[in-house]
């Protein structure tokens, strides 16, 4: 089980109701981990169109996840 | 050198670290709050960022810009917080010797900027509702699909 | 608005025109006198202009740029006298809807501008001498052959 | 025979040692003119580097001249 971190921006902070949570999950990675918490706090944006930061650097959907990780998850931005 | 700001830009502290005798052009972008998108009547606009990463992805661009056009300098900042009509939202100025390169790497920054940074818009609209750009995935009334 | 300007431009002034709450982008270039040419060292410039076929045909170029690009607003300023190192030379401003009109419309506006307004430059070399950049036809001590 | 008068800017005027001077002459075209004006003065440009403008507009090297006119001499210009 790994404790973590999670910070919510835009879409997902209003979603979710608050900016931050701390978590012990058996997601280990952030696929798994955005799945786990779309499923619970019922998040609009599927896993596709969202991007994963660790530790404030980009990362991969199926980069490794530690214990006492900071993960950000990053809606679509607004572009144009 | 690239930021984030949550107070008003002020162009004369933006553009004076450019000065430079050996430069030939200036190139600026402003991006300003704008009182339509898509057809829809905007009132104002709230800017959010994650902070730490969209400093260190935005001086990504900066160096990726020095590098490509040899520039003699780049600023870039970017708003965030509630802003009113008219206010500026992002400032991108680039120096070099002559004006292509500066037009090219301005150009560059604020195209990479908009589409890598982790900076979210929410539009107010005049009918009353809100709708954070690109993150609706169901049309309804207040979360009609939009594109930024 | 094109202006030929013997002071010196202000930029608040000029930006002033250019407020437009339908705008999104503001998209600016600055030519600055810069302290090198082709390899020699430069201490100052003077502009002179034929102002009067300057002014027409500068608000050719600027209603050319509007109808080719749906542009908001476009200001152009250049100026006249002698110019020291750092000094402002040329201001262009554009406004749009969206960033890629702006972009092109000023970059095409100080093309055309470079190319077609009866302005001309004689710079002043550390050396000593000076040359009317692009007049040359001897190469020769004082007026050795330039391109600007 | 055209009395004109001709602004000079630039290297002309520089070559010539004034800005502006009133002329009769029988040159009937911007073209014949600068060759009269160059073969006096010493002009270093020659006439295909010369644009022409009459009366404030950009004028054709054959253009015919009238009394009364203008005419600026246009050295080129500086580009870059």
């Amino acid at each position: 089980m790994n404790e973590l971190t999670i910070e919510y921006f835009a879409l997902l902070r209003e979603q979710r109701g608050q900016a931050t949570e701390r978590l012990v999950t058996a997601a280990a990675t952030p696929a798994a981990l955005y799945a786990e918490l779309q499923a619970r706090h019922g998040f609009t944006l599927p896993g596709d169109r969202v991007r994963a930061a660790i530790n404030g650097a980009f990362a991969a959907a199926d980069a490794p996840l530690r214990s006492g990780d900071l993960v950000v998850f990053i809606p679509p931005v607004a572009g144009g | 050198m690239f930021r984030i700001s949550p107070t008003p830009l002020e162009l004369p502290a933006l553009r004076a670290p450019l000065a430079d005798a050996r430069a030939g052009a200036l190139v600026t972008f402003e991006g300003w709050v704008r009182d339509h998108n898509e057809g829809q009547a905007v009132q104002s606009l709230e800017y959010e960022a994650y902070v730490p990463l969209a400093e260190a992805e935005g001086e990504r661009i900066l160096a990726e810009a020095r590098a490509r056009f040899g520039l003699l300098g780049a600023v870039a900042v970017h708003r965030v917080g509630h802003l009113a009509l008219g206010d500026l939202a992002v400032w991108v100025g680039v120096t070099a010797a002559h004006r292509a390169a500066a037009f090219e790497a301005c150009r560059y920054i604020i195209d990479e900027a908009k589409a890598r940074l982790p900076i979210w818009k929410k539009e107010h609209y005049a009918s009353g509702t809100t709708a954070w750009i690109n993150c609706a995935t169901r049309p309804g009334p207040a979360t009609a699909e939009r594109r930024g």
